[in-house]
């Protein structure tokens, strides 16, 4: 392969047409509520893991819901699981079980190798 | 007219209602379980999005209860609200009983008891306080910490016991955002070095006004809007409260520490609305009170000679009440003149 | 030699029987994991398994178990095992003096009637006669029962009884006909011989009427033929829990539970299954959220049979209610975890962004609120105050920079990164050099008791708070406010943590009981652990616990877990407050100065955990 | 197009000289498609009977420095002013820069002095001082693709050859690209405005072929000046050529027409980079879009032949398209210089398929 010293840069747009939409229905066969977020951020603001990292469960959500898949699944990996997100959703979205199924949607995707 | 309309609740709906009655030569009887009448706006200072001043308002309803026709009876909480043939009788606790040919219910609403957000530290910390707290330390235009200095740094909370099906409230409160506004507005003018923060899911400034107020507090006031649900407060070491949230625009969590802390409670029926509602199965949903229909029929129920007025139904800003309550009194004439 | 065609079913079935039998045995025990094996090893040859054999006669037999929580079901089940078990008994020995050798054929003793057809003289012929009539008159009424609580299961006092698969139906009806079938085979040849007892010659009498001589063979052929059935198709229905069940007694008493990960316990466990339903019955989605496909019965089974669906394994609240009422004691919350999310990454370390501090202080103790507990300030505010007033120095570990314990990850299924926390909380903890580790909340404590390697005792904060109390570090006073408890599930069945809370709150107030309690305490629905219901359905959960729980109407529902906090406040039914908090506004102030803590009362300290 | 656009774009006409030009070259033309200007110089001089003057003492522009923040407003006012009054020297007055920078760089300058006629005065001194000149400024400045536009009909009597398939008959299915600088920065001057600039279409459709509208048809074409020439930036320059391509794509193009030197230059090199990197091409063959420019392809449709027009120097080839319209051409002389000589062949690519073996 020949060295270009430059590579064509990805596009930044949110390509509707093009975006893998169809991944979030089998998220929401699993967690019918995932519907209902708003989008508030209460989940991102009271995680735990955002002691140490950052880490932005409703922005992940969103990506996963817009098509957006890359790095999500080593995002997801900074979550321990325990459940504050779930307790303060005001829309009483199970959290909680959305990034537990994103897990696995996600590994289904190709986009997580398991490594064994 | 020799027919008599038992008002209960003497807040601004039931005010309104009565004169409205009055003048149609109609007999009053409005009860009040409280020693004053004028209901939730006794607690308000000013009023949005014209910063009137409660006070006035108060006057006027308050005068409007001088009419020959209405006889106000204050420290009478009713128990029990049933009907008997064509009239409509009402209880307290001491038994006394009120008769009436149609019955008005005006009940009304009941701030949110923000200890139920166990995580927002109402009751917990000292520097959280409600927009209702909010309102009261505004009568002495003082605004202070616990501490009683005067805070640098205030945040607002929107949707607290609105919008939140945690506590069971679906609805949203509709007054609050606005509100928020307003005390944003009082607050920067008494201290204009301050910053003041608010927290939104969504602005909802649909009323005629409050767009304005919402860009003149940006504008002239520089209150700064993050869109962001804050689900966490703790306290710090020199007592400010640290709140979390997520600053959803650049999708970063943020934190951030105030001096103070208003929660902006929002709208829930009223204790007396739910229980009248329920003994007369017009209890809709949430604990307000339910009417016949959405559109006509809005101050009508399932049974007849009972009315409704104002926010025992569900939310309302203040004129919207006062309108409420006289196309109430419209509906219970066409009643009193149709029954016998 | 006593043969005729007909007892080849029979035998044939047995062979099967036997040999499907010692396979999965072998099978199992090959999958023990190196912890259960090392039990094994160890208390195999020791009292334990004498106790062991007595359990089974107990529970395998006699279904004591099943006796103390439904004493029709008990008897059903009594009349069934014991009695076909005796019947085997006298009916071998009864053969075996016919025979005048221990070693006569095999199958004679199943068709004795059939072949010693003339009233023989051996050793007390009519008595073992009139014994195995009555044995099969036990067992009949226990077929009898059965059939009765297939028809109507609340004859039985059950609600919902389980749903069959096909090899369940077939080893069943076979079951229903064996003893019929025996009582008129045997009937037939009294008839015809006379060799019948009080039972089958009574009836071979009321059958002189028929073509006896025509019925016989038939009968008997019958009879064999349904044996065989249920022979070839227990192994694969419902009765394998039979024989599986001698086995796990003997591994429980040996010392076996189940560990983090699937192996040949959990075999046996499922395969131990009666689905007798009574777990469904305890399970607060099927009576309080009318979700009655997901109970442990059904998860074992389709663990079993391979076709465990996430749904399933998901759908659980992971409460302990059908782990407590489990007849057979199989820990099925443990088995769902093990069955839960198999797509894990091992060693991969998944937390290496916490920066976790160390202890700086020398405190006595290491106070570990939860993630939870953040959500329920005033329960942290308590805490501080319970431990300010009773002198003692603490390091609040996650006050600032906490990591969730792990437990929620390892209930999900999530092994490795639920270690991958251990490790990091577990270097935190021992950085303090702490005497002692109080938790907040119920969920860690499992967790720190269970999955934690510590060097120091573990505490719920109402079990501390009793040491304090007992210690005369903590004086309370009465506040006079009636209150009903509400055990946390963690703390309750998960712990066995039930009488220190009680111990506090009568300290401060007049305590109350509700119906449901202890073992029996119902989830306040908040659980984390299931991941499939929704906020309505919680809700539902909640609302029919508070239901029980506020039925005195106590002044304030006392809890000491901050999810059930949580849980319960939203339920605006009436004041809820964790154990600590009631502690906290009833501390007397006993004016002493904060002195340090000298090592002499530490020591009284640590003797009275251990 | 409908009517609403037609409307639309017809509020945007300029005014095209009809005679007497003086021609500013292009910098980078003469090397990438060194057979376009001589071309458009016989088209106008013998097709057209035009005068047209091709000077040897003219330079650049500056407009690549002036666009990668090189080379300062004055400096590029100053520069012009020389070359307006190289045309002075010509007694002409009507100003055909070759190129769309220049064009939109001339456009600029002139409205600028019109705007800040201080401006004016400053270069005009600075001409002064530094070459002892004088200079007018142009009545008129067009590029010449308005020319070639303007005379679409006249051209079209003479054509041997239509923008039509001469197997199936169909037209021709053409992308046309022009330059940003052509009508985005002064919309006024240009033949339908920025929205919808109607000098290629004009002439597509006038020659018998069908325009395409594709979504990203106002897009650059990737250039971008300092995207393309900080080696840092170049990703990005070709991103947005390959978002064009991706676009124009399922309208299966036969080939791209374009009015500016370095949108002819990046739509067909980068076709070529991008499929080296990713394998991808736009066509169906491997082949590429062949992209012309509008000199070539009034050439072709004249008759000239392909060789002499310099299609050989396209990265793309460009058979395909001769074959569609049905123009002979002989594939020996492919490689055979002005002057007789072999030219030499150039290194076959490793991806993108051409039709010789280098």
């Amino acid at each position: 392969m020949k060295n270009w010293g430059f590579k064509i840069s990805k596009p930044r747009v949110l390509d509707f047409d093009t975006a893998n939409l169809d991944a979030y229905n089998r998220l929401i066969e699993k967690v019918p509520s995932a519907h209902r977020c708003l989008m508030c951020g209460a989940c991102t603001a009271t995680c735990t893991a955002n002691l140490h990292t950052t880490f932005n469960f409703r922005n992940c959500h969103l990506m996963f819901r817009r098509g957006q898949f890359e790095g999500l699944a080593e995002e997801l990996d900074k979550c321990m699981l325990c459940g504050k997100c779930k307790l303060v959703c005001p829309r009483g979205v199970n959290t909680r079980a959305i990034i537990y199924n994103l897990r696995i949607v996600l590994s289904d995707l190709n986009y997580k190798k398991i490594e064994l | 007219m020799d027919k008599k309309v038992l008002i209960i609740g003497g807040g601004p709906a039931g005010i309104e209602t009565a004169y409205s009655l009055a003048l149609q030569d109609v007999k009053v009887v409005m009860i009040e379980k409280d020693a004053n009448v004028c209901g939730n706006i006794q607690n308000w200072e000013k009023l949005f999005p014209d910063f009137k001043d409660a006070e006035e308002v108060r006057k006027i309803l308050s005068q409007k209860l001088n009419h020959p026709n209405i006889e106000v009876i204050t420290n009478t909480e009713i128990k029990n609200l049933y009907p008997q043939g064509n009239l409509w009788f009402a209880k307290n606790d001491d038994e006394r009983i009120f008769e009436a040919n149609a019955a008005l219910l005006a009940t009304g609403f009941e701030v949110f008891d923000a200890k139920r957000k166990e995580e927002l530290g109402y009751g917990i910390y000292d520097n959280v306080i409600t927009s209702a707290d909010f309102e009261k330390m505004y009568k002495s235009r003082k605004i202070l910490t616990a501490e009683g200095r005067v805070p640098q740094r205030i945040a607002f909370l929107n949707c607290v016991g609105s919008r939140d099906e945690k506590v069971g409230n679906h609805y949203c409160s509709r007054v609050c955002c606005i509100n928020a506004v307003k005390q944003a507005i009082e607050f920067k003018e008494l201290v204009p070095d301050a910053k003041a923060y608010c927290f939104y899911m969504d602005m909802r400034m649909a009323g005629q006004f409050y767009e304005e107020l919402y860009r003149k507090s940006q504008e002239k006031y520089g209150v700064t809007y993050i869109r962001g649900r804050t689900s966490e407060a703790a306290v710090t070491r020199d007592n400010r409260i640290q709140i979390k949230a997520e600053d959803t625009l650049s999708a970063l969590p943020m934190k951030m520490t105030v001096d103070l802390l208003v929660l902006m409670v929002g709208i829930e029926a009223s204790a007396g609305t739910t229980l009248l509602s329920e003994q007369n199965d017009v209890l809709g949903l949430y604990g307000f009170a339910k009417p016949l229909g959405l559109y006509s029929e809005d101050n009508m129920t399932t049974k007849p000679g009972l009315f409704l007025a104002g926010t025992c139904k569900r939310p309302l800003t203040l004129p919207e009440t006062l309108a409420d309550a006289r196309s109430a009194a419209t509906d219970i004439i066409k009643y009193l003149k149709t029954t016998k | 030699m006593n043969f005729h065609p007909f007892i080849l079913p029979f035998s044939l079935g047995a062979i099967v029987l036997f040999a499907i039998i010692i396979y999965k045995y072998v099978s199992w025990i090959k999958k023990l994991d190196r912890k259960q094996k090392y039990f094994v090893n160890k208390n195999m040859f020791t009292f334990k398994t004498i106790q062991a054999t007595g359990e089974v006669i107990r529970e395998a037999l006699i279904h004591r178990n099943i006796y103390k929580k439904n004493p029709v079901l008990g008897y059903m089940h009594m009349s069934l095992a014991f009695g076909w078990f005796l019947l085997i008994v006298v009916g071998k020995t009864e053969s075996s003096f016919y025979a005048g050798t221990f070693f006569e054929e095999p199958w004679l003793a199943i068709f004795f009637r059939y072949f010693a057809r003339e009233p023989h003289e051996y050793f007390m012929a009519t008595q073992f006669t009139f014994i195995m009539d009555f044995l099969l008159l036990v067992v009949l009424s226990g077929v009898l029962l059965a059939i009765i609580k297939r028809m109507r299961s609340k004859f039985m006092g059950m609600k919902k009884a389980t749903k069959h698969s096909t090899f369940d139906r077939i080893a069943l009806s076979a079951l229903w006909w064996i003893f019929p079938l025996r009582l008129l085979a045997e009937s037939t040849t009294a008839a015809i011989t006379g060799n019948g007892g009080f039972l089958t010659g009574s009836l071979g009498n009321l059958m002189s009427g028929l073509p006896v001589q025509a019925l016989e063979l038939p009968l008997w052929w019958a009879y064999s033929t349904v044996l065989f059935a249920f022979f070839v198709a227990l192994p694969f229905s419902r009765y394998m829990h039979i024989p599986t069940e001698v086995i796990l007694i003997f591994l429980r008493k040996w010392g076996a539970t189940a560990g983090e990960q699937y192996s040949g316990l959990s075999d046996i466990q499922i395969n131990a299954c009666s689905r007798c339903g009574i777990c469904i019955d305890a399970c607060q989605l099927n009576f309080a959220a009318d979700i009655n496909n997901v109970q442990s019965v059904y998860f074992i089974r389709d663990t079993r049979y391979h076709n465990l669906t996430d749904d399933i394994a998901n759908n659980c609240l992971l409460c302990g209610r059908c782990t407590e009422a489990c007849p057979v004691g199989i820990e099925t919350t443990l088995i769902r975890q093990q069955m839960r999310n198999k797509a894990e990454i091992p060693g991969k370390h998944y937390y290496d962004y916490a920066d976790v501090p160390d202890c700086n202080s020398k405190p006595e103790v290491v106070y570990f609120a939860g993630c939870m507990s953040h959500l329920t300030p005033s329960i942290i505010i308590s805490m501080k105050k319970i431990f300010d007033a009773a002198g003692v120095k603490y390091w609040f570990m996650d006050e600032e920079k906490g990591l969730c314990c792990g437990r929620p990850m390892r209930q999900q299924g999530f092994v490795q990164q639920s270690k991958d926390l251990i490790s990091k909380n577990m270097r935190m903890i021992h950085s303090s050099g702490a005497k002692v580790l109080v938790t907040s909340c119920p969920i860690c404590y499992k967790s720190f008791r269970d999955e934690y390697v510590l060097e120091i005792p573990v505490l719920h904060h109402t079990e501390y708070i009793e040491k304090l109390i007992d210690s005369g570090k903590l004086e309370l006073k009465n506040s006079g406010k009636s209150i009903v408890y509400h055990d946390p599930c963690e703390l309750g069945r998960g712990c066995n943590v039930y009488d220190a809370p009680r111990a506090v709150l009568k300290e401060i107030g007049e305590l109350r009981t509700s119906e449901l309690e202890k073992e029996n305490s119902l989830c306040c629905g908040g659980s984390l652990s299931n991941s499939v219901i929704d906020l309505a359905t919680q809700t539902k959960i909640r609302d029919h616990g508070l239901e029980v729980l506020t039925a005195s109407k106590p002044d304030i529902l006392a809890t000491a877990c901050p999810l059930c906090k949580k849980s319960l406040v939203h339920g605006n039914k009436v004041i809820v407050k964790d154990i600590a908090e009631i502690v906290a506004v009833n501390i007397v102030n006993k004016k002493q100065p904060k002195k340090v803590q000298t090592a002499k009362n530490m020591n009284e300290f640590e003797v009275s955990y251990k | 197009m409908n009517t609403i656009k037609k409307h639309f774009w017809n509020e945007y006409q300029k005014e095209i000289a009809n005679d007497n030009y003086y021609y500013e070259r292009s910098c980078i033309r003469q090397s990438f498609f060194p057979g376009s200007e001589t071309a458009f110089l016989k088209i106008l001089r013998d097709e057209l009977g035009k005068k047209i003057i091709d000077d040897q003492h003219q330079h650049t522009c500056t407009g690549i420095g002036y666009h990668s923040d090189i080379v300062q407003f004055d400096t590029t006012m100053t520069i012009c002013a020389r070359l307006f009054s190289l045309m002075s020297d010509n007694e002409l007055k009507n100003f055909v820069p070759s190129c769309v920078t220049s064009f939109g760089v001339f456009t600029e300058v002139v409205e600028t002095w019109n705007q800040f006629p201080e401006e004016l005065e400053k270069t005009r001194k600075f001409l002064r001082e530094a070459t002892g000149r004088e200079f007018k400024i142009p009545e008129n400045i067009a590029h010449p693709s308005d020319i070639i536009y303007k005379y679409r009909k006249e051209l079209k009597q003479k054509m041997k050859y239509q923008l039509v398939n001469h197997k199936t008959g169909k037209p021709l299915r053409v992308v046309e690209h022009t330059g940003c600088h052509y009508g985005k920065i002064f919309s006024h001057h240009a033949v339908g405005g920025a929205e919808f600039p109607q000098v290629l279409a004009g002439m597509i459709e006038e020659w018998g072929g069908e325009v395409i509208d594709y979504p990203e048809r106002r897009h650059c074409c990737g250039f971008g000046f300092r995207q393309y020439l900080v080696m840092a930036n170049r990703g990005y320059s070709v991103a947005n050529t390959k978002k064009k391509f991706e676009s124009m794509e399922e309208y299966k193009p036969d080939f791209v027409l374009t009015n500016c030197p370095g949108c002819t230059m990046f739509m067909d090199r980068w076709q070529y980079t991008i499929a080296e990197m990713e394998g991808k091409t736009y066509d169906d063959n491997g082949m590429g879009i062949p992209v012309l420019t509008y000199e070539e392809l009034a050439g072709l449709l004249l008759g000239y032949n392909p060789w002499d027009l310099g299609l050989q120097v396209h990265q793309v080839q460009s058979e395909s398209l001769l074959d569609k319209i049905g123009i002979a051409y002989d594939p020996a002389d492919k490689f055979i210089g002005k002057s007789g000589k072999f030219i030499g062949i150039p290194e076959k690519p490793e991806i993108l398929k051409v039709d010789y073996d280098g």
